[in-house]
């Protein structure tokens, strides 16, 4: 499944400095059905680079990342268990403090 | 609390004109910038512009908290002061240059910085609170007060060449809380003497507040609750996406939360977050 | 023609520690900052929030074009003016407030209005031109004077509650002519002192025209060419579209265009827009 | 067929001070495809209520009004040939010159 991740707030730090990935995620177990839960999980070996904590806390974000699928808050979708189609854009976004 | 509630004089109606040309805004835009108040917390890179257009556009009464002092590393991005206040406290240099733009306007001073034990008295006194601080638990400090007061919170934040503006508690929409009922880990915590910012970027959402405060003072608009708007400045992107609405569980703003003023008063956020409210003033190095 | 190339003083790595600390930015971005040159033309809604920054960013050596005095009518929107400098030249007022931010920056006062007999001789001495300019010959004047020399052009625009902002003559991207080769009808063109403007609007585009600068001024991220951003304040919505590149048929920047320095010094900017390329300054009428 | 129609920089007011429209527009002569063309000529007639000098000039937008078929300038679709799909948005903004 062709997806485009995009990574913001810090967090692309983690992976390379690169922002925005045109990745290309095969489904777990054979199954047509990829969520975000398997996403996370897909990303944290693929493209978390360093200090995977920085990324996930147990089995989703650490607190203080947004997710956005297709540009809306994946709390409105489901979460980890929202599911993604061919072309989505996920976004994982770090809250930001600074002025 | 709120300015004398009167009409506009013939200067006003000739320093506003362009604003009383605006089919949306008009005579009554005015007069409800006129006749509301705004608190700006922070005057550095956010506050700056903020600040600057706030006194411009009119608004009645304009309150500014900060503790800081001017120094010069901070005047790459913070365009309110001059080389002139370097040492000197940011709310009288902030206030001076407010009053300099607009003299018909009133400008309160709270050299402080914002705690549990002198918020609720501040924020009290505003209609509208504009969170240009810089570090995490001013910004559920903040938040946490506005729903308490029922007061509507423009936030914004920059670091690096990032940013990011919402409002807060307006609405029925969404408190910080709501948002990120979790504080992150310390060291997910940039600060912009630790990381860097360009100093155009937090002058563009600074700005944005300023708009998004205008539209809620004057009800002119769809202010940016529920929606997030992220800026990257490196590749000229903007997205402005749809956040989660309030949140039944959160517990500042939630359904059964019983979160009161004396709460308030009592929570500890420097221990919550693991975080300093503020550090003192920086002494010049130079 | 550029600032004198050296390094960065003591003073200067303190000033400047936040945008030395950016990973993309860093020592070499405020050298080529400090290296380089940028014009202003107009010191006004656009103009006022690009200088403050520009200024306050290190740009080495800043130009400011305008033949206005500030008035009054300015102040809700041209925030680099206080009132105590009403009635007199924006291009000094501007100049000095410029020079109270960053006293380490060369300022340049143009105070004259930019016509075909002065536009080459101005724009010659500078490596970037913001156009924060009002009206339509003008716009035309200034592309086709940047095509000539070769300049990339910084262009936004804000009326009533919308701007507009990009690069023309970048890196291969379109001219103003390219997207605009028929000008539109003067019933088309609204100015500010028609049909009015929400004070921070060209604050928030002034701000971004000042970004796009820099990024080009230090060849940090993608600038905003073959891009064109639409902001609508009310709705608080940005759209950034792709727009068309240069023209094999544009009559300034086209393949078999011979636009000459000769023919830009004749051209009728005024006979071809229908439209005076600039107003005499008004006389205040309090 | 339905389409987002937007109007900015000034020309909402032609059409009664709205921005956006959500239309669908009847295919002409019974085809299946609508062209550019074609929807200029329906704007003119259903959505612009007055001084339509402002909007167009001869078959195609007045000088100084740019067209984006989905965020892309028509100049790069083909113009008045470009050809619409369903849930297309169509803008249509005049140049500001104000500062
Ligand atoms: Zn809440
Ligand atoms: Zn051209």
């Amino acid at each position: 499944m062709k997806l485009t991740l995009e990574f913001g707030g810090g967090l692309e730090l983690l992976c390379d400095s690169k922002k925005i990935h045109n990745v290309n995620v095969e489904q777990q177990n054979g199954e047509d059905k990829l969520t975000m839960k398997d996403l996370l999980s897909w990303v944290r070996t693929n493209l978390i680079k360093e200090r995977p904590e920085m990324f996930m806390k147990g089995d989703t974000v650490r607190p203080g990342v947004l997710v956005l699928v297709n540009d809306c808050d994946w709390e409105l979708s489901g979460q980890l268990s929202t599911s993604l189609e061919e072309k989505d854009v996920v976004v994982f976004i770090s809250t930001l403090h600074g002025g | 609390d709120a300015a004398p509630n009167k009409g506009l004089s013939p200067e006003m109606i000739y320093r506003y004109s362009r604003h009383l040309l605006l089919p949306n805004f008009g005579v009554s835009g005015q007069e409800n910038l006129f006749n509301s108040s705004i608190l700006v917390v922070g005057a550095g890179g956010l506050g700056s512009p903020a600040l600057l257009y706030l006194a411009a556009s009119g608004v009645g009464r304009l309150g500014i908290v900060d503790h800081d002092l001017v120094e010069l590393n901070n005047m790459h991005r913070q365009i309110i002061h001059t080389e002139s206040y370097i040492g000197q406290p940011k709310v009288k240099s902030a206030a001076s240059a407010c009053r300099s733009l607009n003299s018909s306007i009133q400008v309160v001073r709270h050299q402080e910085a914002l705690r549990t034990s002198n918020a609720l008295e501040i924020l009290t006194k505003y209609d509208i609170i504009v969170d240009a601080t810089d570090n995490a638990p001013t910004r559920y400090l903040i938040s946490d007060c506005c729903v308490v007061l029922g007061k509507p919170l423009v936030s914004g934040a920059a670091l690096g060449l990032e940013g990011q503006l919402t409002v807060y508690n307006h609405n029925g929409g969404p408190c910080y809380r709501c948002l990120f009922p979790t504080p992150p880990p310390t060291t997910a915590c940039q600060r912009c003497a630790d990381s860097g910012v360009l100093g155009v970027v937090p002058g563009i959402i600074g700005c944005l507040q300023a708009l998004e405060a205008i539209k809620i003072a004057t009800s002119v608009g769809e202010p940016l609750s529920g929606r997030m708007l992220l800026f990257d400045a490196l590749s000229a992107r903007i997205r402005i996406v749809k956040i989660r609405g309030r949140s039944l569980q959160c517990e500042a703003c939630g359904e059964n939360s019983k979160f009161t003023q004396q709460q308030f008063r009592e929570f500890d956020y420097e221990n919550f977050t693991q975080t300093p409210l503020s550090v003192s003033p920086l002494k010049l190095k130079l």
